[in-house]
């Protein structure tokens, strides 16, 4: 790990993030000229009830050290009630990423709304900041051995 | 037991001379010690081999999706709430199965018989109500079926069924003051990376034959993540990282339907514990969401509902 | 050559001398089950065991194993010829019914026209040392299939344990320079002899499990259209237990794997249980039901292969009775066969 | 020892878009490596198996003729991963190939005979390779009267036009085509294959059939051509199945005892008829 930091490892950070509200959110920031750190590539999508718990594995499995996934806030969802249903999912998968021992830090979920992006700036500077404390992902990733 | 299988051949001819069923799946002798097999009743002749014993292991709801037929069906209580979640996903319609419930004792694990024996084989079973007679070539040994019961036999307190149409004898006490979740709060209580690695211990054993997944009653999906080309969300091979993919989505997707019948436990032919996986949704369904699967025809699947006041601790 | 012997307290040094030269793979406990793995010491070798888990096929014809790697990107395919390692290998204490079970394989991995270099590349280099089964399963049922308990095919070497020591038949020339290369070989003397026979002919009596099977594949010559298929399969799971732990299952799939720019072609196990295993990309699938994919591993193993190769694949060694989830009997299927 | 597994590198010289709905195109490829192009020696109705490194590996049809040295052709339909991941490339790409593999049809049988080639939609490659085959200057005279007949269901899905407008003008060659639906500037046949192949009603004197096509074309064109009295002998079909390997290893390919990939592709109606139905 020291070595890789050495070598100028920098975490990549995969967040899917709800087309309605915290993309929006993001690009806020983005038009408000907020910094934060690059290493978040973003992936549009519907809904966060869109993400189903393969994307997120698949992207540590194919080397992201962290995941994001970010929807809005409980009520404002722009399909009523998409972000509820994603929560109980995320809350079981949460739980069972944790108790197979997958660290805690790698896969993060987030309310950000439209008006957000401060919000989102602070919140992709914190996630990338804990990220890198932890290191380059090592379970689920995949290797050709 | 004999008693139990005579009454269910019974109810089975009675059911297929009367005509309200086409068919009925129950189990008959198996060819090995300990080990009853399903079978597939059409004629009141045919019902003739149906039997009951502590070693009808097998969910039989699996054979329920997919038919047209008017279905007859053998049913412990872990089975008959595999049909409760099959009726509430509309992959079975009530009036299309009629339920011969019966109450189980538990069912035999082999394995643990085997272990105990410590490679001898067993050549011959007599069971009787609470032992069985085990004979191998050069020993009898006589065991309590109490003590090698299935794990998920063990923690099970929904012994009798909980729906049926027609029930086969008495109903069995539940058992009291189970410990249902203790093999999950362990395995909680140890430290991240050493639950880690005896997941990636138990997955690596994997030899991807599905048989978990084809033998549980839920895993009906036209299309399985691990068939799907288009993407193809995981790799063919062996490689841990993909194993490790396979258990955790597949057990993610039993997530409020899984009644731990322990069906793909027993299937896995090397012995992965499957079970540490789907136990600890179903304990997490029920203190998150208050949901038991397989205990009534009325709750909502729970991840296909919500509540306004869900935990939402860990989202930022 | 004479029958040899060598005594089981030498083994373990036997064995010590044959790893400084060979890869040796043998039985050990392995996660609750038996494996034959690569050994290290000779002491590691288990040898009180009826038969491993999954069987020794796959130190010839792995569950997943690399054709050749490649590059994207770059002039051309970007692939690296694999290379095969020429270290020679030993398998100790394989049962003949597996050792059997080589000699199916080689029909199709070894046949005239397209040499299958990565199966034959180990088998050729692989001195195998089988173990006959002085306690035998109820579940095998090998002399049914043309083998036995102490069956010589395709073994290099014959081990038969006789209590204190093995008598040892060499099969093959390979087998008998072995022997004379190591000295904890003896000449068995009339005793050890007279144990051997006393030995085999009371495990030939242990197996009690038979099959008519004279006649299986001429009734199946006449079966495809036979009702009997309808039902056949009514209790199967479809998953891949009976296949992936058969010592003569040899189906597989062909795979790429690409990570950034670097990938490998797999080929993988594969079974004729899945309905994966025949669907075209159309979406046509020859084989679309349970019925035709349990006929098609039936006729396989007890028709086709007779035809093709005068011999069935199968060779009564009892995994798929063992581990099936639902006890489908292959035996209660070749009786009812020869009942049709 | 060779490697049966290993594919030679191919350049995509050329790819040319064949039918108006896109999803057909026709690749041109040659051997990077100039000296391997001699050990590729095939003949019609052979197969290779192509690669795209990173998607994989699947079998077609070679639609070129050996008659035209250097380039290889195949026709492929986009359906699956491969042929998408295929469609999806640029001249230039490198494509692998290993084959030819398979058996090819009986040219040995055909000499001196009137040949009927019956073809439908997209499964006209190894026919087009047979064809080319039999026009070629130098072959043409080992075989007698040529009849093509060859349908899809409009015009715009025929494959190989512009040849098909060269072969029209010959003289040696009986060429009807057809589609199930026509459009303004149709001048040929409508109607399903089977309903012209009763129309044109070729003789079965001293003639071979030989037909590729999607199964429904092949179920009904195969009692026409028996009711006009070609034994099943002398009925040609070539088959297609999922396969893996090509050469007879991974087990899923066959019809009965015989692996499509080694006995076949190509089949006479006679030896269908003895093997099992599972195709």
């Amino acid at each position: 790990m020291q070595e890789e930091k050495v070598n100028g490892w920098e975490p990549k950070i995969i967040a899917f993030l709800c087309n309605w509200c915290s993309y929006a959110g993001a690009d806020l920031a983005g038009v408000s000229r907020l910094q934060y750190p690059p290493n978040t590539r973003i992936i549009r999508v519907p809904c966060s009830s869109r993400i189903s718990p393969l994307l997120i594995l698949k992207s540590l499995q194919r080397g992201a050290d962290g995941v994001l996934v970010s929807g809005c806030h409980p009520g404002d969802c722009h399909y009523l009630s998409g972000n509820y249903v994603a929560r109980r999912k995320f809350a079981i998968l949460n739980n069972l990423l944790e108790y197979l021992g997958i660290e805690k830090g790698r896969v993060h979920f987030a309310w950000v709304s439209a008006a957000e992006g401060k919000r989102f700036a602070e919140l992709i500077t914190e996630i990338t900041e804990e990220v890198r404390a932890l290191g380059p992902a090592k379970e689920l990733v995949k290797k050709l051995d | 037991m004999l008693n139990t299988s005579v009454m269910i051949r019974d109810t089975a001819k009675k059911l297929l001379d009367q005509k309200r069923v086409d068919l009925i799946i129950g189990f008959e002798t198996g060819t090995l010690p300990l080990r009853s097999t399903p079978c597939f009743v059409r004629t009141s002749e045919e019902a003739e081999k149906l039997i009951w014993n502590a070693s009808c292991e097998n969910n039989l709801a699996r054979y329920l999706w997919g038919r047209k037929e008017k279905v007859g069906i053998v049913a412990k209580g872990c089975d008959t709430r595999s049909i409760i979640s099959l009726i509430k996903e509309k992959q079975v319609a009530r009036e299309q199965v009629l339920i011969i419930g019966i109450p189980c004792h538990g069912m035999i694990d082999r394995r643990k018989i085997e272990a105990k024996l410590d490679g001898k084989e067993i050549l011959e079973a007599d069971e009787a109500t609470e032992r069985v007679i085990l004979k191998g070539s050069d020993f009898t040994e006589t065991i309590n079926k109490a003590e090698f019961l299935h794990n998920s036999c063990n923690t099970c307190s929904y012994r009798n069924p909980v729906i049926y149409d027609v029930l086969i004898g008495d109903k069995v006490e539940e058992k009291q003051g189970i410990d249902e979740y203790g093999e999950v709060k362990e395995f909680e209580a140890q430290p991240a990376d050493r639950r880690w690695q005896s997941f990636t211990n138990e997955v690596s054993k994997c030899i991807r034959c599905y048989a978990c997944r084809n033998a549980c009653p839920l895993c009906y999906c036209q299309e399985c993540f691990v068939d799907s080309s288009q993407p193809q969300w995981i790799g063919k091979t062996t490689n841990l990282s993909d194993t490790s993919m396979f258990h955790i989505i597949r057990a993610f997707h039993t997530a409020g339907r899984c009644v731990d019948c322990g069906a793909c436990d027993r299937a896995c032919p090397m012995g992965i514990d499957i079970r540490k996986l789907t136990k600890k949704i179903e304990k997490d369904v029920k203190e998150l969401f208050h949901y038991q699967a397989g205990v009534n025809l009325e709750d909502m699947p729970p991840l296909a509902a919500f509540s306004l006041d869900d935990p939402q601790q860990f989202i930022r | 050559m004479k029958e040899m012997k060598i005594a089981k307290s030498e083994l373990a040094r036997f064995l010590d001398s044959l790893i400084s030269e060979y890869k040796v793979f043998a039985p050990v406990k392995q996660g609750g089950f038996i494996a034959f793995q690569e050994i290290h010491s000779g002491s590691e070798v288990l040898l009180d065991y009826v038969n491993s888990k999954k069987p020794p096929k796959e130190i010839f014809f792995p569950q997943s194993e690399v054709l050749f790697n490649y590059r994207l990107g770059g002039e051309g395919l970007g692939i690296e010829e694999p290379t095969f390692e020429d270290k020679p290998m030993v398998i100790f204490g394989i049962r003949p019914c597996d050792a059997r079970s080589l000699v199916i394989f080689d029909n199709i991995f070894n046949s005239q026209e397209y040499k299958d270099v990565y199966y034959t590349a180990k088998r050729e280099r692989t001195l195998v040392m089988a173990i006959g089964c002085n306690q035998p399963s109820s579940t095998c049922f090998c002399t049914s299939l043309g083998g036995g308990p102490f069956s010589t095919d395709g073994s290099d070497l014959l081990l038969i344990d006789i209590d204190q020591e093995y008598v040892v038949q060499a099969v093959t020339d390979r087998g008998k320079q072995l022997v004379k290369k190591h000295s904890q070989f003896r000449e068995a003397g009339r005793r050890s002899l007279s144990l051997m026979r006393k030995v085999t002919q009371r495990a030939s009596t242990l197996i009690k499990s038979k099959v008519e099977t004279g006649e299986t594949k001429k009734k199946l010559d006449g079966m495809f259209e036979d009702p009997f298929w309808d039902w056949l399969h009514e209790k199967c799971l479809g998953c891949a237990v009976c296949t992936y732990l058969c010592p003569t299952c040899h189906c597989f799939d062909i795979a790429d794997e690409t990570l950034d720019q670097m990938g490998r072609r797999v080929r993988i196990w594969d079974t004729c249980s899945f309905p994966l295993f025949t669907l075209e990309a159309s979406g046509v699938n020859p084989r679309p039901t349970g019925k035709e994919r349990m006929r098609q591993r039936v006729m396989h193993k007890f028709k086709y292969f007779v035809d093709n190769h005068n011999v069935a694949a199968c060779v009564g060694c009892g995994r798929c009775i063992k581990d099936c989830p639902v006890n489908l009997d292959i035996r209660t299927v070749l009786n009812s066969i020869l009942n049709r | 020892m060779k490697n049966p597994y290993i594919p030679l590198a191919m350049t995509a010289e050329k790819i040319v878009i064949e039918t108006d709905d896109k999803n057909i195109k026709t690749f041109s490829l040659s051997f990077l490596n100039k000296a391997e192009e001699s050990s590729f020696n095939y003949l019609p109705g052979q197969f290779a198996q192509l690669s795209v490194l990173g998607e994989g590996e699947a079998p077609f049809g070679i639609a070129s003729s050996p008659t035209q040295p250097g380039a290889l052709e195949f026709t492929v339909n986009k359906v699956g991963v491969l042929t998408t991941a295929l469609h999806n490339l640029e001249e230039g790409a490198i494509i692998g190939i290993r084959g030819p593999l398979g058996n090819c049809f009986p040219l040995e049988l055909f000499k001196g005979k009137n040949i009927v080639i019956v073809g439908g939609g997209f499964a006209f490659t190894t026919l087009r390779s047979l064809l080319k085959y039999i026009l070629y200057h130098e072959n043409r005279s080992q075989f007698s009267n040529v009849t093509v007949i060859y349908g899809a269901r409009r015009p715009g899905l025929l494959l190989y036009k512009d040849e098909f407008k060269q072969w029209e003008a010959r003289p040696d060659l009986g060429l009807y085509l057809t589609v199930d639906q026509a459009d303004e500037g149709w001048r040929g046949k409508v109607g399903v294959v089977p309903n012209v192949i009763k129309e044109v009603a070729p003789s079965p004197e001293n003639a071979y059939a030989v037909v590729c096509g999607p199964p429904i074309m092949i179920k009904f064109t195969l009692p026409v051509l028996r009711q006009l009295g070609f034994p099943p002998q002398r009925i040609i079909l070539s088959l297609e199945m999922k396969m893996k390997c090509g050469i007879g290893k991974c087990g899923r390919c066959n019809i009965g005892n015989k692996y499509v990939c080694q006995a076949g592709p190509v089949f006479t109606l006679a030896q269908l008829n003895e093997l099992s139905s599972e195709y």
